[in-house]
């Protein structure tokens, strides 16, 4: 563990100021137990608590999710630390009318990259410095050049084999799915009042951990997903049964990306594919 | 204003108004040649003189440039100014002899004799026109802007021409000399290096031409003229303006704009008509290769009293009547390969009418129609063709034509006559094609903006081709005419009546009827994401804000507004949560119809 | 004689594909309707759902159809531009192009998803088109990819 | 909670190559052997094996607790097909095959688990699958020899060599051989059939003493606290941080909230019992909309309470076994493991404590 001892104090320095002058209501960052593996979320509500705050290379969580909880924004106006990654996923939440921007104030914190080997995530990701917070704290960092062709590999890989074989590959991975939608409860975007599985009148999605049901709630899923998901992966961090979500996740981002050109989260201006078109869209297939 | 006296008449003009216009506004005719209202008079041919009795300096002065000033009396017709002007015309007589204005007002003038020697006597050109009043060269300078043409050289040599007579690209080919020249003098091929181009007359098939401003057609509503802009000198140079200059209403105001208009409207009724198909495809009939060869509507245009040739029939070859003359049918009509499969329904009436028109034109000519069915299928249809045949208006010859090619001035029409089994050859003077109508150029755009079907050939969908031939399936907007199939004029009418009524029909109430499969929201799962927002194309979706019985906002959801909403589903598909409905196309509904598969 | 009149065309023996397709009220449902008004015969295998547009169809409409045992799926709406709802049409057409690619890379078939534009004076396109995917799938045989999830047997 | 006297019991030796022996031999009679393999890179299941070459030993826990294999995550209760005349043809059969099952290599805190589980399953009624397939499976656990600092087994009654409802409990060797123990009938049937390779131990062998693994909280305590702290802010500040995510729940050996779904199309389905969770929010809410445990700190609230208050008062024991599932899948660092140590010492320094202090 490299706490980044800069930016953690003046992270703490800045929550204290924001509770101690009433500018939010709570302030959401990470903190660390001795002895624990990773740096876990934690809600700062007291100016002096805030020295429990850290910054630190295993802050993996993405803490948007917590922005549309009911309990959460009942504490006021909501200071959240949030590295270049998890800004995108604030900017989707801006998007889709869940969190106004005036409700939030965004303690930007640059970041060069978390885990030790860095995440797959932090080697392509060009957002080390996050832009239109309301503070950063600590130094920019250089951002280093991105191997854009390794933005996508766990999908590349996979698309270089046959049909047959994905299928061999896919249908085992999803056996293992038991439904505990954990990867749906982490993600920052799925903030669904009901999810499309416990929709029942009429029933979507089988919610029996069959494989016919986890096919089905996994396209679901990554469909839901499409041209929205900004790369966290905490999906795959908290899939208790190694199921590689990001994989899907990253072909679809990749198509979005070749398709229409599409970053998701860069912006809380842009639109999503889905909701838009354009009349000369790709029409490859279609008979 | 000034008041002054002509001819022992007081009149009031504004400051800055000529003799001319004092003497005008008084219905008085003081002949004019080098004047032109538009142009800056320059007084340069004498013929407008007038004498200045009292008032300014006494003596003769020419009307056109001369202001008026207070307390002038002016004599027009005094023995000094007849005698001023008879001098003038004998002079321009012996320059020009050849301008025919020239001569008449010499006569009208009592002129029998000329003292002066013509200058035809020295150049041998007893056809010069020109009276060097320069009127075209002011024009050209001062009005059109151009410069074009200018005086050139001295004494007897002094000619109009073109600077250092080298023609230059400076001529706009515009033609307004020619347009100006009070003795037709002028060929603006002399000045322009290009030719110059006349603009084909639409409403009469390009056969003749028109001017930039024009009334469209006769009995165009509103009956008024427009400016074609992309051939308006003003428009193309700046320069002109000569309308502007003398609409005595003050109606032309070059900065109006095209624009567009906005309006609300409970219904649209698409009545956009038909064009018909260029027959020059079909090189076998030799359209656009033979100018004898016309459509159909070309000949219309032919006959009519109000067409190019005031409808006298002639050849467009060599202006002769046309002695013989055969209509071929079905040109690109009920023809599967490179043509329309369907019938346009109104060749057969026409090409009757046609005949008809064809004998009152040229009375010793004759009538040859060929044609597959004749088909005659509305009141009093079937009679008014037998009475063409029966009457020997036209002979009818059932077959197709193979060729059709030119064999002297004669073009020589081959076929094949079906009921005798023979081939024929006809040598025409004219030859007249019943191209196939088709829908308006543009009727494509025109169905997508109103969210209207289109068949193959471009015509527009009806809602039901037996229960509904004048509705379309979207709601409030109606067809008539051609723009649904060819149509003739009675049924045009009569689907016209039908969609003004269905359109009144739906106006008139209070409250619209609306389909009842629209959207509804499930605002208990409603995220308030407002994607659905994005997808819908009717701007039916807004956000309602949920509140409890304190009037504290619990949650902003979707609403679809009820009239607004046409039911396509796109926001269902679109949300995530499933919190949209389309009635009767209800996610349970489906799912039962798609497990029907298993029945 | 409904009943004999079936046992006619269908021999038995010969495995029938399933085939579900979405079609957009307006145009491809009217296409079919104008097959058949125009008595163009195409194979009796598909089953069609009526949906008002093709934007209407949640591509998990695709999977439902697998589930219930749909050899193919087609997805036919307006061609571009033609939309009875303007738009409804391109949505689908990003929805569900990026869904058979999402298909396709989980190792589904794409072959048996098929997505097409038939206007409602396309009543022969409709025809072929039919008789084309049902070639195809009966050359592809029965879904087996999927047939064998449906069981629904034990998980993990 | 060792329930049997290790003296009473018997100690055999098993000399190098009894796994393979003892697979063959029980695949020669028949029954179905399940073992731990590696499925995939670094994860170790149970699993059905024909070969003890598949079979590895290296392993800590395998990934998914051993209730699966008697709690399945799914299984059809019943299925119902409609007939021509309008009729619904209803078959509850088929229930659990007949087939033994010997299972090798199961650990001793997810066997344990079962007692727990037992206990519910037969509680007010008989859940015969349940009880058919516990009924036909021998559960031969291998002695833990690797805890981690996630597990916490001492922390509630248990041991790295408890031999709670194991019907032999192995203690592997170095050199390829093993020490059994014998616990049950069944184990000594299991031991019966393997007499070619296994022989009773010589007088005063001793089993290996057991791994240290520290005690982190006294369910006692947590209990006495849990008594008089339904309504808290407590369980308000442990549900902030919890995503509801579930993952805990579904991985715990001893969880057992299931739901009854049924998956049907016109034609025919099924009704099927499916793991559930009760931190899920639709796990408690009613058609109406209503929800009893509305928010996520009443859910997180009834985890605690079952396990540490509910379960001990309806059955005596706790409903955990320590197997450190939980605390290793959770992803914002929070699990049974800090709820409890928190809620200890809030116990010892009394209601005043600062909560979001400990808790953050």
């Amino acid at each position: 563990m490299n706490v980044n001892s800069t930016v953690t104090e003046s992270l703490q320095s800045a929550a204290a100021t924001l509770l101690s002058e009433g500018k939010v209501g709570v302030v959401i960052g990470y903190g660390r137990d001795a002895g624990a593996s990773i740096s876990h979320p934690m809600f700062i509500r007291k100016p002096e608590d805030a020295e429990r705050l850290v910054f630190d290379d295993c802050c993996f969580g993405n803490l948007a999710v917590y922005l549309p909880r009911d309990k959460v924004r009942s504490m006021g106006k909501i200071g959240i630390v949030v590295k270049g990654c998890d800004l995108r996923a604030i900017n989707v939440l801006l998007r889709e009318h869940v969190v106004k921007r005036d409700d939030l104030v965004l303690i930007g914190v640059p970041c060069t990259g978390q885990g030790d080997p860095l995440l797959h995530k932090c080697s392509v990701c060009e957002q080390h410095n996050p832009e239109g917070c309301d503070m950063v704290v600590g130094d920019p960092v250089e951002q280093p050049a991105i191997d854009a062709t390794q933005r996508y590999k766990d999908a590349a890989s996979l698309d270089d084999k046959s049909l047959e074989e994905r299928w061999a590959f896919w249908s085992g991975q999803l056996s293992k799915c038991i439904r505990c939608y954990a990867c749906r409860n982490v993600c920052p975007l799925c903030y669904c009042k009901r999810c499309i599985t416990e929709k029942t009148i009429p029933q979507w999605i089988d919610t029996s951990a069959h494989l016919r049901g986890n096919v089905a709630w996994n396209v679901a899923r990554a469909f839901h997903l499409t041209g929205r998901c900004v790369g966290c992966g905490e999906c795959e961090r908290a899939c208790p049964m190694d199921i590689p979500l990001g994989a899907i996740n990253q072909k679809m981002a990749q198509l979005m990306d070749e398709w229409y050109g599409f970053h998701s989260g860069l912006s809380p201006d842009e639109k999503a594919p889905f909701t838009t078109f354009k009349v000369d869209d790709p029409e490859t297939g279609i008979l | 204003m000034i008041t002054l006296t002509i001819d022992g008449q007081q009149v009031e003009v504004e400051p800055g108004k000529t003799i001319l216009d004092a003497a005008k506004s008084l219905g008085k005719v003081i002949p004019t040649l080098c004047y032109h209202p538009a142009v800056p008079a320059a007084g340069a041919c004498r013929i407008c003189v007038v004498e200045v009795v009292a008032g300014d300096r006494p003596g003769l002065v020419p009307a056109c440039a001369y202001p008026a000033k207070e307390g002038m009396d002016i004599q027009t017709q005094s023995d000094r100014v007849m005698q001023s002007r008879r001098m003038t015309l004998q002079l321009l007589l012996a320059r020009s002899p050849g301008a025919e204005v020239i001569q008449d007002m010499a006569r009208d003038h009592g002129i029998t004799e000329n003292p002066f020697p013509e200058r035809a006597k020295q150049t041998g050109d007893k056809s010069e026109k020109c009276i060097m009043c320069g009127l075209c060269v002011r024009l050209c300078q001062q009005i059109i802007g151009a410069s074009a043409i200018c005086f050139d050289g001295r004494g007897p040599d002094r000619k109009v021409s073109t600077p250092y007579n080298n023609q230059s690209d400076v001529c706009l080919g515009c033609g307004a000399c020619a347009f100006v020249c009070p003795t037709g003098a002028i060929d603006p091929a002399d000045y322009s290096p290009s030719p110059i181009e006349k603009i084909p007359n639409e409403f009469n098939c390009g056969l003749d031409s028109r001017t930039p401003i024009h009334i469209p057609f006769p009995q165009a509503v509103p009956n008024k003229p427009l400016i074609d802009r992309d051939n308006c000198i003003r428009f193309k140079t700046g320069g002109c303006g000569a309308c502007e200059t003398i609409c005595p209403a003050g109606a032309i105001n070059y900065d109006m704009e095209d624009e567009f208009v906005e309006e609300e409207v409970g219904a649209i009724i698409a009545a956009t008509g038909y064009e018909i198909m260029d027959p020059s495809i079909y090189e076998e009939y030799g359209y656009g290769r033979y100018p004898d060869v016309v459509t159909s509507l070309e000949f219309e245009r032919m006959v009519s009293a109000s067409g190019p040739t005031n409808g006298e029939l002639t050849r467009p070859s060599n202006g002769e009547p046309p002695k013989t003359i055969v209509f071929l049918q079905c040109i690109g009509s009920r023809r599967e390969v490179n043509g329309k499969p369907y019938c346009s329904n109104i060749c057969c009436m026409y090409t009757a009418k046609h005949a008809i028109l064809y004998k009152h034109k040229v009375h010793d000519g004759q009538a040859f129609v060929f044609f597959m069915d004749v088909r005659a299928a509305g009141k009093n249809y079937d009679q008014f063709v037998r009475r063409v045949v029966k009457e020997q208006i036209a002979t009818y010859v059932r077959g197709r034509v193979s060729k059709v090619f030119a064999r002297g001035d004669k073009l020589i029409v081959r076929g094949a006559d079906t009921l005798s089994g023979t081939q024929v050859e006809i040598a025409a003077d004219m030859v007249v094609l019943a191209a196939a109508l088709v829908p308006s150029s543009g009727i494509r755009e025109l169905s997508q903006k109103l969210r209207v079907g289109f068949d193959e050939h471009g015509f527009l969908l009806e809602a039901h081709p037996k229960l509904r031939p004048v509705d379309t399936n979207t709601a409030g907007v109606f067809l008539a005419g051609c723009c649904h199939s060819p149509k003739d004029i009675p049924e045009s009418v009569a689907q016209a009546g039908a969609a003004a009524s269905k359109a009144l029909g739906l106006v008139c109430h209070t409250r619209l009827s609306r389909e009842p499969t629209i959207g509804i929201v499930d605002e208990s799962s409603c995220n308030g994401c407002f994607e659905c927002e994005g997808v819908c194309a009717y701007g039916a979706i807004s956000a309602k804000e949920l509140k409890d019985k304190k009037g504290n906002t619990l949650a902003t959801v979707a609403n679809i507004n009820q009239g607004l909403c046409q039911g396509c589903g796109a926001c269902a598909a679109t949300c995530r949560s499933k919190s949209i409905e389309v009635q009767g196309y209800r996610d349970d509904q489906l799912f039962a119809a798609i497990n029907a598969i298993n029945r | 004689m409904i009943q004999k009149a079936k046992n006619e065309t269908t021999d038995p023996s010969e495995w029938q594909p399933r085939i579900v397709a979405f079609l957009c009220n307006w145009c491809s449902y009217a296409g079919a309707d104008l097959a058949g008004m125009s008595r163009l015969a195409y194979p009796a295998a598909i089953k069609i759902v009526r949906v008002p547009c093709s934007g209407r169809v949640d591509p998990m409409f695709v999977i439902k159809s697998f589930e219930q045992g749909a050899d193919l799926v087609l997805v036919s709406g307006c061609h571009p531009g033609d939309c009875h709802y303007t738009s409804g049409n391109y949505h689908a057409r990003r929805k569900l192009l990026a869904f058979r690619e999402l298909m396709t890379f989980f190792g589904i078939d794409p072959r048996r998803f098929k997505i097409s534009w038939v206007s409602a004076a396309e009543g022969a396109k409709w025809s072929n088109l039919v008789k084309e995917i049902t070639d195809e799938v009966k050359a592809l045989g029965p879904f087996e990819t999927y047939s064998e999830i449906l069981t629904g047997e034990t998980g993990p | 909670m060792r329930s049997t006297n290790v003296d009473e019991q018997t100690l055999y030796t098993a000399q190098a190559g009894w796994l393979k022996s003892a697979v063959d031999i029980l695949q020669g009679a028949g029954v179905d052997v399940m073992a731990p393999v590696e499925t995939e890179p670094g994860v170790v299941e149970l699993a059905t094996v024909k070969s003890s070459e598949a079979v590895t030993l290296d392993y800590q826990n395998v990934r998914l607790p051993l209730k699966r294999l008697f709690f399945p995550i799914t299984e059809v209760v019943l299925e119902f097909k409609s007939q021509p005349e309008g009729d619904v043809d209803v078959q509850s059969e088929p229930l659990v095959s007949e087939t033994e099952v010997v299972v090798l290599g199961a650990r001793p805190c997810g066997v344990a688990a079962l007692e727990a589980l037992d206990k519910v399953f037969h509680w007010d009624y008989d859940d015969v699958r349940y009880s058919a397939r516990r009924a036909r499976t021998t559960l031969i656990s291998f002695a833990c020899t690797r805890p981690d600092a996630q597990c916490f087994c001492t922390s509630v009654g248990g041991s790295p060599h408890n031999t709670t409802q194991s019907d032999v409990l192995v203690y592997l060797e170095e050199n390829g051989q093993a020490l059994m123990q014998v616990c049950s009938d069944k184990g000594a049937k299991f031991i019966e059939q393997l007499r070619d390779v296994v022989k009773p131990a010589p007088a005063g062998t001793q089993p290996p003493a057991p791994p240290e693994v520290k005690e982190k909280f006294d369910p006692a305590k947590a209990k006495a606290w849990l008594d008089e702290h339904f309504e808290s802010d407590f369980w308000t500040e442990v549900a902030l941080k919890c995503l509801g995510c579930g993952a805990c729940s579904y991985l715990c050996p001893t969880c057992h909230c299931f739901d009854i779904v049924d998956e049907a199309n016109w034609q025919a389905g099924q009704r099927r019992r499916n793991w559930d969770c009760c931190s899920h929010p639709m796990f408690t809410r009613h058609a109406s909309g209503h929800n009893p445990r509305p928010d996520q700190a009443s859910r997180c609230r009834q985890r605690i309470m079952h396990k540490f208050k509910y379960f001990p008062e309806r059955f005596g024991q706790v409903a955990c076994v320590g197997c450190g599932r939980c605390v290793r899948a959770c992803c914002v660092g929070q699990n049974l493991v800090s709820i409890l140590t928190d809620i200890e010492s809030k116990a010892k320094g009394g209601d005043k404590a600062d909560v979001a202090s400990t808790l953050n």
